[in-house]
C-alpha cells in the first residue's frame, strides 16, 4: 500500500500556493531563473517598487556579519512605469503567482503606487513593506505606528482587487499591535519580518561598513528574532502569516510553520546558495513524507504548549 | 532524547545535594583554566570519540563525577558560543592527562570531532561535585547506560583501590554503543554485566532481576547515569531495601562555574530555585527515604 | 625614547574606571575569580538583584542559536538582605568598582530595592535594569514606555548616594527616547542593551527550547543590533554609555567605542572562554600602542561620518 | 584597502557600460550553477592559493574578464552568508576545469583555504560582461597589480591566440606576490614586465614611462585592473594618445545576477543608479575622451 505523498499545499487568503517557499522581497529577480527552476516555488515575490524613479544607497551596500548580513542598498527603483513595460514582463515567464512589493516616503506614495498597479494583469498580490522611512515623521518608519499602518493599508486595499499583504518591520515594541492595525486595515495576510536593523564599524577606517550608517541585519543571526515576532504575530490576528527572517534549512521552515506561519520566503540564504528555496523544497516533502504528515497544514501552528522539560534531566542515554 | 526524559523525569523523586561536610560530602578542589593540548582522539565505536587532553592542573584534582567545560569555538572564532559539559572518564595524575569519552549528538560535538592532536582546547575543571565513597563501604552497584557511564568508570578505579567489590552494570541500545566495559576490568571491577537492547537484556526484567540478586547479598550504595529506566530501578531497590542512591544529572550549562543559573530549573509557587547542576552537583543523592550517609 | 604605555582609564560620572571592559550581569559572579584574576577588570557587576527571593524559570533555561544563545532563567534572587549577607562580602575579595544590578516588576519594587542597599559599604553604583516586564502593565516591559523608565530612575536616583546606570532594552521603536527619559530622570550613564527577545523551537518535540515560550537572545548574533542601538543612543544623551550585546574580541570593542561607548560590557563570550575579558584588556593596550593612540578616551564617539566608499572601487590590489 | 581606494576613487572619470551588441560588445552566455568538486588547491606563494574547479558548464561558455561567485559556507551550514566574487584566471574548455587564484585577506579567502580535493563547492558562472578584443587590434596593454592581474591573464591568451601582440604589467608590492607573470609567458605574450614596490620599480615614474614607450609605437587598448595608480595612468594616456580604456572593478556582491542591487552606488541627487558591477560590468570602458569602439 503506498501513501501519496505530502500535501505542501497552503493559503492566504484567496491565493492558492502549490507550496510554502517563497523568495523575500530583494532577494530575487528573474535574473535566478537562469540558475535554478522557479516553476518549483510556492510564489515570487518582486523587489519593492516606488512610484517614482529613486537610485538607493552609496556603496559599500554590503556587509557581512556573525551568521548575518547588513545591505544598505535602500530600495533603488526604476518606478511604476519602467517596472510593468520592462520587469513584469519577465516574471510573467513562470507561473508561480507573482506577489509584488510596494513603497513609499509618504502615505500618499503607497496609495499612488498602489493605484498605477491596480487591476495590472499578472499581479497576484500585493505585498505592502511598511519598514520604509516616513518622511512626513521626521523618519520614523511608516510600520512603526498602527494608526499610520492602519490607513496605508486601507487605502491599499481599497484601490486594488487581489490579496493585500502586509509586511511588517520588527523594529518596534509591539510588533502584535502593528499586525492588528494592519488587519484591522484589511490585510489578507501579514509576512513577518523585515530587516532589524544593525550597524557595523571598522576599526581601521573608523567609518561605517556600510554606505549609511545604520543598514539592514538579516541572515540566520536573526532567526530567533524573527521567529519570536512571527509566533506574536500570529498569536494576534486571525489572518495568516508569513514567516521571514534567517530561514536557510527545512528545520528553519518547521520552527517557522510551528509557530503559526502558513508560508515562509527566504532571503540571505538565496545569496549563500541560490537553489536553497528548491532545496527546501524537496526537503520538505520528505520530511513530511518521513514524520508521516499528511499535509503541511498540519504543522501550522502546532506548537505544544509548557517548556520542553520540567525539572532537571538524568544523564543521557547513549 | 531531551523529549523523552522530560515528560518522564516529571515524577522522579526529589533530589538532594549531597553533603556539604564530613565523611559523605565529596572532595572538591578549586577549578583551573587552561588550553589543553590534544594528546589522543579518534574514534572508537561509531559516533563515539575518545579525547586525551594534557590538562595537568585537571588530574592533579579530579575525583570521580566531575567534568570539565569544553570550549568548542576554536582559534579566535566566537562561536558556538557555549562550551560543553564533558564527564571526566578517567586521569592519569602524574602524566597530567584526563580522558573524555562523547557521542557526537549535535552541532556541538560535530565540532568537537574536528580538533586535532596537539590542537589546544580551551577547558575549564575539575567542576561540580562528584560521587562519594562511604567510608565503610565493601561493595557498590554501578548502573550506567551509553554515554552516561563515563562519569562511573572512574569511580570504578577508585572504589577497586580500595578494595571495595564494583558490580558495574552497562547498558546500550546496541552493542556498539557499550561505552565503559573495558574501563570496568581495568579498573578491577569483579563483575561487568553488559546489556543491550537489540536482544532484550537490557529490559526491565533481566535488569531489575540482576540488581535484586546483587541487593539482596548486601550492597552500600547504588550509583547510576545516563538513564531514567535504570535511576527508576535504582530507586525502586533502595525503597525495598534502604540501599542509598547516588545518581548524575545533565543539565544544559554554560558557566559550570555557578553563576549563570543556567543549570537549575525554578518551579513556578516556588521561591527558591532548584539546585545549580554545575556546582550542586552533578552528583545529587535521592531523598527521603535513603539518605548517602 | 619609549613612549608611555596607552591610557585604558575612562569615567563614568563620578566613577573612575581602570579600564573600559566589565562583565554584563548575569554572566559574572565571584566564582569566575577562582579561574580568573578579577583584579584586572574595569569594573564587576552583579547578576540582577530583586528586593524579594524570586526562583526563576523552568528547563531548560539554556538554547543554542547560530552564533549566539538564548536564555530563559528569568532572574531568580535571593533576595536584598541574602545579597548583603552572602553574596556582597564575596565581591568585596576584589578592588575593581561593584556596580549592582537591581530590578523590580513593578515601580515601587524597583524603589523597595534602591533603598534597601542605599548605602551599603562596598557598592560603587547601580545599574538599573529596566528590562523585566512590568505587572502592572500587562507584563510589557518596564523599560519600554519613557514615563515609566523616568519614574523609575528618577525615585532610584532620590534614594541612593552612589551613580545611578540605567540598563536599557533594545526591544522597542524608539531606544532614543527611553535613553532621554533615563538621562532626564537623573542617570550618569546608560547602559546599551539587554538581550533581544528571541524564540526557538525543537521541531521534533514541537516545544520551545527553552523553558519560557520567548527567551533573551544574546551573543556576536546580536551585535549589529546592540551597536546601532549604543550609536542611537549616544547621539540621543549627553552622559555616558556602557555599550554590550555580542562584545568577544577587541574589534568588537574598537566598534563600540566609535559608536560612542566609554565602556563595555562582556557577557555571553565570558561563557565562550572565561577569560575572554583579560583576553580583551590585554588586547586593547597592544592595541592602542600599536596604533599610536595615547588614550582610549581618544575613541570614544570618534566615527568618521560618511560612507565607507563613495563611488565604485577599482578591483583591489594584491 | 578598502578605505584607501574610497577615497582615491571620489575623484575618478565616469565609467561606461561595454557596448551591449557590435562587435565592441563582450560575448555573454546563460550562468550556470553547479557543485564544482576540487581538483587542485594550495599556496603558491606567501597569502596566494590557486584553486582549480572541475566545472565544465563555467569552463564551457567562460570568457576573459568574467567572473564566479564561491560559496565559503560548506556542507549544510548557513554561514558565511555572502558568497565571494573570484576572477576566473584561466580554463581548460575540453578539460572542463576553471582556475581561480586568491589572496587571503579575510575571513572568507581564510576559510576557502580549508577545502580539500573532492570538496564541492557551490559555484555560479560564468558572471559578467568581460574583455572585449577589438576586431581589428594588433597590439593591447594589459596593467594588473596584485591580485587584479588574475582578470586579465586569459584575456592575454585568447589575444596571442588571435595573433595580437601583447605586452603586460605586473605590479606587486614585493617579489612573493607578483601573480600571473607565469600564465603571461604561457600565454605567449611578447614582453612581461614584472615591477615591484620594493625596488621602486612600480612607481609612477619608470611605469608611466614604459607605458608612454609602448604608446609611441602604436596600441589599440589598455586593460587594467587592480589599482587606482595603474587606471589614473592609463587614462591619462588615453586622454593624450586617444588609446581606448578597459578597466574591471569590484564591489561587494551577494548575487552576483543583477537582482539584490548590492554592487551598484546610488548618488544621492541622482535618480538613476549606477550600474550593476556584476551584471553590467565587471569590465566598463571609460568615458567620454576614449570610446571603446
Ligand atoms: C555534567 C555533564 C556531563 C556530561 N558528560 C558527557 C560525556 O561524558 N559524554 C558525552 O557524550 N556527553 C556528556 N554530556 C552531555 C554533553 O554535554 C551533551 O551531549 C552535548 O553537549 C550535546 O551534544 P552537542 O553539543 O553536540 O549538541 P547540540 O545540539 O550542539 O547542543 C545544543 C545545546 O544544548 C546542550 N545540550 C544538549 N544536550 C545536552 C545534554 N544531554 N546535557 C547537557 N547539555 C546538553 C548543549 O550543551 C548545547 O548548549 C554531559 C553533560 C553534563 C551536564
Ligand atoms: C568581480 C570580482 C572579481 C574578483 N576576483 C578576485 C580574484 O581573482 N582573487 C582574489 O583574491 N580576489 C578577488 N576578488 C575579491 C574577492 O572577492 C575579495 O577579496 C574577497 O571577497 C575579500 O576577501 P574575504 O572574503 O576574505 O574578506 P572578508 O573580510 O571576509 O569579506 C567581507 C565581505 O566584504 C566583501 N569584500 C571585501 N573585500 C572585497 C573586494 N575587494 N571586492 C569585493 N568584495 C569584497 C566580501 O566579498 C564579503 O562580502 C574579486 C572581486 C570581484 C568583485
Ligand atoms: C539585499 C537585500 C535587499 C532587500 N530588499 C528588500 C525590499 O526591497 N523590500 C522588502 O520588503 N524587504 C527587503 N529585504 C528584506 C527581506 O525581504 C527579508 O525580510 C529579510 O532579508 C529577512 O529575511 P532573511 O534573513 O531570510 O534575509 C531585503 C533584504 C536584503 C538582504
Ligand atoms: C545567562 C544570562 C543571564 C543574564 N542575566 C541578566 C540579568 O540578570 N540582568 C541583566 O540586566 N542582564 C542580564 N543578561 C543580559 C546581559 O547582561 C547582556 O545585556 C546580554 O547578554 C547581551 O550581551 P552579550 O551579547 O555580551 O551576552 C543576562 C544574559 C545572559 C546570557
Ligand atoms: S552552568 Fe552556570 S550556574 Fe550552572
Ligand atoms: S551582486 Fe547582486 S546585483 Fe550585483
Amino acid at each position: 500500500m503506498s501513501t501519496p505523498p505530502p500535501d505542501l499545499s497552503i493559503e492566504l487568503g484567496s491565493l492558492a500556493l502549490r507550496n510554502p517557499i517563497m523568495p523575500a522581497s530583494g532577494c530575487f529577480g528573474p535574473e535566478l531563473g537562469d540558475v535554478v527552476d522557479l516553476e518549483r516555488l510556492g510564489a515570487m515575490v518582486t523587489k519593492t517598487v516606488f512610484a517614482e524613479p529613486r537610485s538607493g544607497n552609496p556603496a559599500h551596500r554590503l556587509a557581512e556579519t556573525y551568521a548575518g548580513m547588513l545591505n544598505s542598498v535602500g530600495i533603488p527603483s526604476r518606478g511604476a512605469e519602467a517596472f510593468i513595460a520592462e520587469l513584469l514582463p519577465r516574471y510573467r515567464t513562470w507561473s508561480p503567482p507573482l506577489i509584488v512589493s510596494i513603497g513609499g516616503l509618504t502615505i500618499a506614495a503607497y496609495l499612488e503606487i498602489a493605484a498605477r498597479l491596480a487591476g495590472v494583469a499578472g499581479i497576484a498580490a500585493f505585498e505592502v513593506n511598511v519598514s520604509c522611512p516616513n518622511l512626513e515623521a521626521g523618519g520614523l518608519e511608516i510600520g512603526a505606528v498602527p494608526e499610520v499602518v492602519e490607513a496605508v493599508v486601507r487605502g491599499v486595499v481599497e484601490r486594488v482587487d487581489v490579496p493585500v499583504i502586509v509586511k511588517l518591520t520588527p523594529n518596534v515594541t509591539s510588533i502584535a499591535a502593528i499586525a492588528r492595525a494592519a488587519e484591522a486595515g484589511g490585510a489578507t495576510a501579514i509576512t513577518a519580518v523585515n530587516a532589524l536593523m544593525g550597524m557595523a564599524i571598522d576599526g581601521r577606517t573608523r567609518r561605517t561598513r556600510t554606505g549609511t550608517p545604520t543598514a539592514g541585519f538579516t541572515g540566520p543571526a536573526i532567526k530567533p528574532v524573527a521567529l519570536r515576532c512571527v509566533w506574536q504575530v500570529a498569536q494576534a490576528v486571525a489572518i495568516p502569516v508569513i514567516g521571514v527572517g534567517g530561514i536557510a534549512t527545512v528545520d528553519d521552515v518547521l520552527e517557522f510553520l510551528l509557530a503559526g506561519a502558513s508560508a515562509v520566503q527566504v532571503g540571505s540564504a538565496t545569496f549563500t546558495r541560490p537553489d536553497t528555496m528548491l532545496r527546501i523544497v524537496t526537503a520538505l516533502e520528505t520530511r513530511l513524507a518521513d514524520d508521516g504528515v499528511a499535509s503541511v497544514r498540519d504543522l501550522i501552528g502546532a506548537l505544544e504548549p509548557g517548556p520542553s522539560a520540567h525539572d532537571l534531566m538524568p544523564a543521557q542515554a547513549g | 532524547m531531551v523529549g523523552a526524559s522530560a515528560g518522564a523525569t516529571g515524577s522522579l523523586p526529589r533530589l538532594a545535594r549531597l553533603p556539604e561536610t564530613g565523611p559523605s560530602a565529596p572532595r572538591v578542589a578549586p577549578p583551573a583554566l587552561l588550553e589543553a593540548a590534544v594528546v589522543t582522539h579518534g574514534l572508537i565505536a561509531p559516533e563515539y570519540w575518545r579525547l586525551v587532553l594534557d590538562a595537568p592542573a585537571i588530574a592533579r584534582t579530579v575525583e570521580p563525577g566531575q567534568f570539565a567545560m569544553l570550549t568548542v569555538a576554536r582559534g579566535e572564532e566566537s562561536w558556538p558560543v557555549l562550551p560543553r559539559p564533558m564527564a571526566i572518564y578517567g586521569w592519569d595524575r602524574a602524566g597530567g592527562r584526563i580522558e573524555i569519552v562523547y557521542r557526537v549528538v549535535g552541532e556541538g560535538t560535530r565540532r568537537l570531532t574536528r580538533w586535532s592532536c596537539g590542537d589546544r582546547i580551551v577547558t575549564v575543571g575539575p567542576l561540580g561535585r562528584g560521587f562519594v565513597l562511604l567510608p565503610a563501604a565493601q561493595r557498590i552497584v554501578l548502573l550506567g547506560r551509553g554515554i552516561g557511564t563515563c562519569s562511573l568508570t572512574a569511580l570504578a578505579g577508585v572504589a577497586a583501590a580500595r578494595g571495595i567489590a564494583v558490580h558495574a552494570l552497562v547498558s546500550a541500545r546496541h552493542s556498539d554503543a557499550l561505552v565503559g566495559g573495558e574501563a570496568y576490568r581495568a579498573a578491577g571491577a569483579v563483575e561487568v554485566r553488559e546489556v543491550v537492547d537489540t536482544d532484550g537484556s537490557s529490559g526491565v526484567g533481566p535488569v531489575g532481576a540482576w540488581l535484586a540478586e546483587n541487593c539482596r547479598t548486601g550492597v552500600d550504595q547504588i550509583y547510576a547515569c545516563g538513564s531514567d529506566r535504570l535511576l527508576r530501578l535504582a530507586l525502586e531497590m533502595a525503597r525495598a531495601t534502604g540501599t542509598g542512591v547516588q545518581v548524575s544529572l545533565e543539565a544544559h550549562m554554560a558557566c559550570g562555574l555557578g553563576f549563570c543559573h543556567g543549570c537549575a530549573t525554578g518551579h513556578p509557587g516556588l521561591v527558591e530555585e532548584s539546585p545549580l547542576v554545575c556546582r550542586d552537583g552533578p552528583v545529587f543523592r535521592h531523598l527521603p527515604s535513603a539518605p548517602v550517609a
